[in-house]
């Protein structure tokens, strides 16, 4: 059995991080912060491998399938009988693959960061905000309850928004972290009435138990939940769509994606784990966790994440080919890659060899992770060296970065599918999925994955080569090489990863239903594929390998097309439309208006007609004591009139 | 005899304070600053013998009776009385005419005593003008001032036409029932339209002198004009001895009138607590803001006589307790001001607390108190009131006056925004207490906390009605 | 455990401080009161769940009865249940900081400090009282401290904002008199919460009943369209003012919509639930749009509260257990979310001396302390997990879903999409206040003091404890909610 | 003809509302003092009236007379001497100059 101590450890050390750094960090360990949140990062990492191993070597299989165990549960918040929030740990192979990328990359980030942000003010709260990112992160992934779930996926918003806006006297930063905040929240929104929905239909919120009655025919929770309908779609669908709706906007799905390239403000390390090997897959998570309704019983929702994630691949893609800042260029091929996942769980089925598009899927995520992260650690280097983001800025310096240059060789590599590098195996996989249950999407993707290599290289081509570095004006100081060991040795380590991770056998681990799935190797399927990947990178070779006009040719002769995309096709535009002009002008100062105006009007209307009354009548009290016996009199004899004659 | 002397205690220990005075005046006469002393303790007697020797009975054929419930309300007057005598301490000194005002004071209680005592309307009409014409004569002590004149006139010609119609009525029930015993009364009264036209004639008289709304106009005229001891003591004794009559004739005598009176009381108590309330919205002037807001307590106390039961009794006897506290400590705090600085205008009270703190809270307090404002008495005062009248049943008319309630919180809080709140380059200045007036102001804040958290004083009170 | 002690306390504390002649005694006789009573009101939970777990099954415990006006059958009578003790400790904690936030307060200092305990002591008063009358009486002892604490040591247009606040909320107790009466006179002439409960009151004096005693109640808790008071009220407030006035006074108005209103009329209840809902829906969503276009950091605060207040009644809106429970976890929640708030938003405005959100910026860089504590405030205002906000908030709608008709589900989505909303203008205050550049006359400003640090970590150790642990909380309310769920669920 | 109840009621009603009439459009206090009394003497009548006719057997209407007219001249005297004092001040018996406390 697993040790359950040992995960929660893997979980808490990180929160420990957060806590020590957070209370303590700023006053007293202002040089040793560092140093010790790594420390228990990596003992965090070292556990992680540990229960990894554990799992799928010792205990986790029985029978040949891969258990989903519960070492550990805690009633957090009871509801009712059946609804509970449930602290717990949920063991299976998705988690504990999570566990080990999570734990990894984050280890890395944290001695990349010894190097990157070396000398910096708020140094501890940098590594406090990690910690709890790291520590929000594991209990997501280890969650035993959809709203166990739900509450790391909010607190996985929050250090991500804090860590966006780590740089806060920079506006553009405070912006970027609120649209990131703001932007997820609204997913989250769907997320929560999906849980709502869900626990509402099978009664429960605990994950074994909900998948179980959702899934199985006969069970009553799921006849009332296909029963139901609103507008024609079954209540199940809706919930489903919803809780993807919050994985859409968490990976930055299409048409949420809007917060992904503006995250770029926080400091690279930071995107490399947070936007790119881990938080962004959190909704591809969210759908594998929840795959067996999805694929049993919601078939429908599964079609759209499968379009949602193909349209968001080959959109993010196509925008990533104009961008001219290296860090959205990477994140638009984050949000790209994520799109292929999505769409290879969009397309898989439930069980056996029908199920490879979950393996596939769940294959590129570990592999992305690894190339991902050291594309942004490279990036990072880079950025480092020239203090811009920007291409423009770059060029030829693969002499003065030579380490980097070769890891982020490998990266693209690795990213553009060409073998044997990880990308290659978990693509092809996904390719072949997608070329199985659906053809529309295969094509999608196959396009995607040529823009792709051309993009990764445009880049690539861009840092390295091109024009020659020229050591630019007043930071002449800033000539501090690579930046040392503590962040050369992560690059290193995540290019291995980047090359071997390909030979896993993934399928044997992780697949749809726990039973072993052996992917066989198509040789002839892989050709297009790996052509147009080649293809790409030639493209970009050609384009990019040097200084020439070349690209801004192309780009005038695609002109409209070229300002689309760079534009990223106004979807922010879009955006800013709909919450300035509509949410603040036509519901925000309305609101705003009538609050002060009719609400505060009447009331203080109120109390001035009392006002103006006693003004008005106070003609009455005319000071003439004849007057008054007058008005005696008429009371006198009123009253007499009326009780004599009227009521009785 | 002896029985005589048991019996009508109260008023023979006024007549012996009355003749006493008397006495000393004729004979060398005492200075303002003895007498005054020597009245304090002599009221102070007065108030404490009120709780011996007391006895339940009727003298003279019915004319005059008594029993434990006019005892104590005699004893609440008396408390009155004692207050106001060391709480206008100041102004007594200077009184040019000290033992003529007393007497003519004590004579308008002895005929408010009378009053209460009476079982006989030629008694009743006999004691309440003896309770009205001193007080007129009161109301123009201020001898050099023509506002008092002109209060003192407005005061003696309305209440002399007020007693016309009240005598016609009486005569006219006289003419339908042929008796004026109040005990022969009630079995007599067949609500035939002579009886109710006598009734309402009647009715008026007891309207007209607890200033209900539209009988009310010379109040407000009265206590501005008025030094403010009259004020006082009609705001005060004058009201509180008239209530207890009332309550006790409609529930009494006029028990089998009780549709009518019920309804006329409703409408009026309406219009009185609005009226009041509006007008003094407005008041710039101290004492004629608490005239009118005086008249809307009084909307509030018809709102408990509405209830017809013993439980109504009590708690207007325990509201006018309460409000002889409250009001008496807020006319002394007005009473100090306008007689050291001559200041009886709202707009002077701005930042009364920098300089008087004392002041400003006894003023505070008691106007809470009226306002009815927990955890002061009044707030449980007025509630029983409320309560009392809900027992009908008409909660609309309940309604109504807990909106008043809100109307009349506004005005308090603008006395007390003034005191608290407001800046004044040239506030009240200092005002030194003479130590009599202090103990006076202290009882009454005293007595505004406690009686009402205290609650064996309302049980008492209604164990006494019973 | 004599609950009298809760009442005697803060009252002999005001007593001592009123007695006292120097600022320095006043301020450290108040804190020590505040304190004990905070002692107190942890004892209190302490022997309240251990006599749970000792299968006390009573409905109130430490219950005492004492005869105070005979004739009209109203009794001092104490007793606590799980609510009660929440909503107690709550005003412990509020207490406690806002006697240290006021600790600079030079203006009238034993004036100031005797009002803020004489508030305490009616909150305290109201919540322990199980005698309408006696809960009367303490409800508005609550009101008239406050009147003159916004009046006199207020900002802004003081006096006008007092004036309504008082005002307002007098008519909204008038509303609970005449309902109170009503309930008397029809329910077999007693005032006592647990005899009432146990008679059967007529249905039409349920429905005319009900309406008089939420709305009143309703306009302390800011009950669409009555919450003008809310934002003028709070903001004109000295900080402790705001802090009570929030904290404390906006929850005695949720606790008595569902102790009094609620429970003792459960016809009624069902009768106006979707009327109550749909207020309450407008509130939340419309607090929180009126609350984006705000940009005085109090008005904020002071809206948002209209909007999360919005949330104590959907929840007892939906009369579901569940939903019922969330609503009492709110109040206590956003009781000391709203006092961290005012408290934060005190210690800026001391420094800054402008609460103008356009005037600030980027001072996260000079009061890392007080910032930070802006950070956690905002995220809990904005429902952030592992903060107490999130907890209630959940509970309430998780409560709300159990009701199957679309009318429901409308309105828990529209207070759904309150917490985007909350996102938005929370983000948008903070990001202007805390973060950006910082203006060049911001930076010599000095960092909280330590009764500042002190009052908003006792608030914060609140705010968490719930978050964190939210079960203990559910278990001391729930059993509660779901004995005033058996009075509804029992009514036709 | 002997003078019936009805006739001295029609007088004494008569009498009251000239009396009231007089009061109130009277601008001298004095003739307003002297209307009141017009007033009580029309209760008289009634009282007298009424015990001769209707209650002949008891005698309470003729005490009442008696107590009335002597109150009326107590009350004469106090408001006399307001009056008095009011002159002696401000040289006028005008009921319009007793208007300056109002509204």
């Amino acid at each position: 059995m697993p040790n359950a101590t040992y995960i929660m450890l893997i979980v808490l050390l990180p929160l420990l991080s957060f806590l020590i750094m957070g209370l303590f960090g700023r006053t007293y360990l202002k040089n040793t912060a560092g140093i010790i949140s790594t420390c228990l990062s990596f003992i965090s990492t070292c556990l992680a491998f540990y229960t990894a191993y554990g799992y799928f070597f010792e205990y986790g299989k029985i029978n040949g399938v891969y258990q989903k165990l519960i070492p550990f549960n805690y009633l957090w918040l009871a509801f009712s009988e059946g609804l509970s929030i449930n602290m717990g740990i949920l063991l299976d192979p998705i988690t504990a693959m999570m566990l080990v990328v999570v734990t990894l990359i984050s280890l890395m980030v944290h001695i990349y960061s010894l190097g990157y942000l070396k000398g910096e003010e708020r140094f501890p709260t940098y590594y406090a905000f990690l910690g709890l990112f790291t520590f929000s992160m594991l209990g997501l992934v280890v969650a035993s309850n959809i709203f166990q779930i739900y509450i790391f996926w909010e607190l996985v918003g929050v250090s991500s928004f804090l860590l966006i806006g780590y740089y806060y006297e920079k506006p553009s930063a405070v912006a970027a972290c609120k649209k990131a905040f703001i932007v997820t929240r609204f997913a989250d929104l769907g997320f929560l009435i999906g849980i709502l929905v869900l626990s509402f239909y099978a009664g429960t919120l605990d994950f074994n138990t909900l998948i179980q009655r959702l899934t199985s025919p006969e069970s009553n929770e799921l006849k009332s939940a296909l029963a139901a309908s609103f507008l024609g779609i079954s209540a199940l669908t809706w919930g489903m769509i919803l809780v993807f709706v919050g994985g859409a906007g968490k990976s930055a799905m299409f048409p949420l994606h809007i917060w992904l390239p503006d995250a770029m403000e926080g400091p690279t390390p930071v995107s490399a784990l947070i936007h790119a090997a881990t938080m962004v897959v959190a909704g591809v998570f969210l759908v594998a966790r929840l795959f067996p309704i999805f694929a049993i019983s919601a078939p429908d929702a599964l079609e759209i994440v499968a379009y949602v994630g193909a349209i968001s691949a080959l959109f993010a893609a196509i925008i990533a080919c104009t961008q001219t800042d290296i860090k959205r260029v990477l994140a638009f091929s984050t949000m790209s890659q994520i799109g292929f996942m999505m769409f290879a769980l969009g397309v898989s089925k439930y069980g056996g060899e029908e199920g490879l598009g979950y393996t596939a899927s769940m294959f590129h995520l570990f592999t992305h992770a690894l190339f991902k992260a050291l594309l942004f650690l490279g990036a990072g280097a880079v950025i480092h060296f020239v203090h811009s983001n920007n291409m423009k800025d770059m060029g030829g310096l693969r002499k003065q970065l030579p380490i980097t240059h070769f890891t982020f060789l490998i990266a693209c590599l690795a990213i553009s599918g060409v073998p044997p590098f990880a990308g290659f195996f978990s693509k092809e996989e996904i390719l072949l999925a997608a070329f199985q249950h659906n053809q529309t999407i295969y094509w999608m993707a196959l396009i995607t994955s040529g823009l792709t290599a051309f993009y990764m290289f445009r880049l690539y081509f861009s840092i390295f080569w091109n024009k020659s570095y020229h050591p630019n004006h007043q930071d002449e100081h800033g000539h501090h090489g690579e930046g040392g060991f503590v962040m050369m040795m992560p690059l290193v380590l995540l290019s291995v990863g980047a090359c071997l991770a390909g030979f896993i056998p993934f399928g044997k681990f992780v697949s749809s239903d726990g039973t072993a799935l052996v992917s066989e190797f198509h040789l002839q399927f892989s050709i297009a594929p790996v052509a147009l990947g080649l293809t790409g990178i030639f493209t970009a070779l050609f384009l990019y390998k040097t200084e020439n006009d070349k690209p801004d040719k192309m780009a005038s002769s695609l002109r409209a097309l070229y300002q689309i995309a760079y534009h990223k096709f106004y979807i922010d535009e879009i955006y800013l439309f709909i919450t300035q002009k509509i949410l603040f002008n036509c519901i925000g100062k309305p609101a705003a208006w009538f609050d002060k105006n009719v609400v505060d009007g009447l009331v203080n209307a109120t109390g001035n007609t009392t006002q103006v009354l006693s003004e008005k009548i106070k003609k009455i009290q005319s000071g003439k004591v004849q007057e008054y016996a007058v008005y005696f009199l008429v009371g006198v004899f009123g009253l007499a009139m009326v009780f004599i004659y009227m009521w009785k | 005899m002896n029985e005589f002397f048991t019996l009508m205690k109260p008023e023979l220990l006024i007549m012996a304070i009355l003749f006493l005075l008397l006495f000393i005046k004729i004979s060398k006469g005492l200075a303002n600053d003895k007498l005054l002393q020597f009245i304090q303790v002599l009221l102070l007697i007065n108030f404490v013998a009120g709780f011996f020797l007391n006895a339940e009975g009727k003298l003279f054929d019915s004319m005059y009776q008594t029993n434990a419930m006019i005892v104590l309300q005699k004893n609440i007057l008396n408390l009155g009385m004692f207050f106001i005598s060391l709480l206008f301490t100041d102004w007594f000194r200077k009184c040019e005419h000290l033992s003529e005002f007393f007497m003519l004071m004590l004579s308008a209680l002895l005929g408010m005593f009378y009053m209460m005592s009476s079982g006989n309307l030629l008694m009743f009409y006999l004691s309440l003008e003896l309770a009205t014409i001193p007080v007129a004569a009161m109301s123009n002590f201020n001898l050099d001032k023509k506002v008092s004149s002109e209060a003192a006139i407005k005061m003696i010609l309305s209440s002399a036409f007020s007693s016309g119609i009240l005598l016609f009525g009486i005569s006219l029930l006289y003419g339908a029932t042929g008796t004026l015993s109040f005990t022969e009364m009630p079995a007599l009264l067949t609500s035939s339209p002579l009886q109710i036209l006598a009734f309402v004639c009647l009715f008026t008289a007891f309207a007209f002198k607890m200033s209900v709304v539209p009988f009310h106009f010379w109040t407000a005229d009265v206590y501005e004009g008025s030094p403010v001891v009259v004020t006082s003591f009609l705001s005060v004794i004058s009201k509180g001895a008239i209530a207890f009559v009332f309550v006790s004739t409609l529930f009494k005598v006029f028990q089998p009138l009780h549709d009518i009176w019920y309804n006329m009381i409703m409408v009026l108590s309406v219009m009185t607590m609005l009226i009041g309330n509006l007008f003094a919205l407005r008041q710039q002037n101290i004492k004629r803001f608490l005239a009118f807001s005086s008249i809307a307590q009084v909307g509030f106390i018809l709102v408990g006589m509405s209830s017809n039961s013993t439980q109504g009794t009590a708690s207007i006897i325990y509201f006018i307790c309460i409000y002889i506290f409250s009001n008496l400590a807020a006319f002394g705090v007005a009473d100090l001001i306008s007689f050291f600085t001559g200041k009886e205008n709202v707009d002077d009270y701005k930042g009364l607390y920098q300089t008087n703190p004392l002041l400003s809270w006894v003023l505070a307090l008691s106007l809470f108190s009226l306002a009815g404002i927990p955890p002061t008495a009044g707030f449980f005062g007025k509630l029983f009131l409320l309560s009392a009248g809900a027992t009908t049943g008409n909660y609309i008319f309940i309604g109504i006056a807990a909106v008043n309630m809100i109307i009349s919180l506004y005005y308090y809080l603008r006395i007390i925004r003034a005191v608290f709140m407001d800046k004044n380059e040239t506030p009240v200045e200092k005002i030194s207490i003479n130590p009599y007036t202090k103990i006076g102001l202290y009882i009454c804040s005293a007595g505004i906390v406690l009686i009402g958290l205290l609650s064996w004083v309302y049980d008492y009170i209604e164990s006494v009605v019973n | 455990m004599n609950l009298l002690l809760l009442i005697l306390i803060p009252l002999l504390t005001a007593v001592a401080v009123f007695m006292m002649q120097n600022n320095n005694q006043v301020r450290w006789i108040a804190f020590f009161g505040s304190a004990i009573q905070l002692i107190l009101s942890l004892g209190l939970y302490v022997v309240y769940t251990n006599a749970r777990n000792h299968g006390d099954t009573a409905q109130m415990l430490f219950e005492q009865n004492m005869p105070l006006f005979k004739s009209w059958n109203i009794n001092l009578h104490l007793g606590v249940d799980g609510i009660s003790v929440a909503m107690i400790m709550l005003t412990a904690f509020v207490v406690v900081a806002g006697v240290l936030m006021s600790w600079k307060m030079e203006k009238m200092t034993k004036e100031f400090y005797f009002l803020l305990i004489l508030l305490s002591m009616g909150a305290y008063g109201f919540f322990i009282s199980l005698d309408l009358f006696v809960l009367f009486f303490f409800l508005e002892i609550a009101v008239i401290p406050k009147y003159l604490l916004i009046g006199v040591w207020g900002s802004g247009k003081k006096e006008y904002s007092a004036n309504k606040l008082a005002l307002m909320l007098m008519t909204g107790s008038a509303l609970v008199l005449v309902g109170m009466f009503i309930l008397y006179f029809g329910g077999g002439k007693s005032f006592d919460i647990l005899q009432l409960a146990q008679t059967t009151i007529p249905t039409w004096t349920q429905h005319i009943c009900f309406p008089l005693l939420f709305v009143g109640f309703g306009v302390f808790t800011a009950l669409f369209p009555f919450h003008t008071w809310v934002p003028d009220g709070h903001s004109s407030a000295p900080t402790a003012g705001s802090m009570f006035l929030a904290g404390i006074s906006m929850k005695l108005g949720g606790y008595g919509c569902l102790r009094v209103a609620t429970y003792l009329l459960p016809e009624g209840a069902k009768e106006y639930a979707n009327i109550i809902l749909l207020l309450s829906a407008i509130a939340i969503l419309y607090g929180a749009f009126a609350t984006m276009m705000q940009k005085d950091l109090k008005y904020i605060n002071a809206y948002s509260s209209i909007s999360h207040c919005g949330f104590v009644l959907l929840g007892i809106g939906m009369l579901t257990k569940v939903a019922i429970t969330g609503a009492i976890m709110q109040m206590v929640s956003h009781g000391l979310m709203t006092a961290l708030f005012f408290a934060v938003i005190g210690i800026i405005y001391e420094r800054t001396h402008t609460r103008q959100v356009n005037e600030m910026g980027g001072l996260l860089k000079v009061m890392p302390f007080t910032i930070t504590l802006l950070f956690i405030v905002g995220l809990c205002s904005l429902g952030l997990p592992g903060l107490s906000g999130f907890v209630a908030e959940m509970t309430i709608f998780v409560g709300s879903w159990e009701n199957p008709d679309t009318f429901h589900r409308i309105v828990t989505v529209a207070g759904c999409m309150s917490i985007v909303v909350t996102a938005v203008y929370i983000l948008r205050a903070i990001g202007r206040t805390a973060m950006g550049p910082l203006k060049e006359e911001y930076n010599n400003l000095s960092d909280a003091a330590w009764p500042e640090k002190l009052a908003t970590i006792i608030l914060l150790v609140g705010i968490i404890a719930i978050g964190v642990a939210p079960f203990w909380l559910n278990d001391l309310v729930s059993p509660g909610a779901e004995l005033i769920m058996q009075k509804i669920q029992m009514a036709k | 003809m002997e003078p019936g109840l009805y006739h001295l009621l029609f007088i004494s009603a008569a009498l009251f509302f000239i009396g009231v009439y007089g009061f109130l459009t009277r601008r001298n206090l004095i003739a307003m003092l002297m209307s009141i009394e017009l007033i009580l003497n029309s209760v008289n009548l009634n009282f007298i009236a009424f015990n001769k006719y209707v209650w002949a057997d008891k005698l309470d209407g003729l005490f009442f007379t008696i107590f009335v007219i002597a109150i009326a001249a107590a009350e004469a005297a106090v408001a006399i001497a307001i009056i008095i004092n009011l002159t002696k001040n401000f040289q006028s018996i005008d009921v319009e100059e007793t208007e300056e406390m109002k509204y």
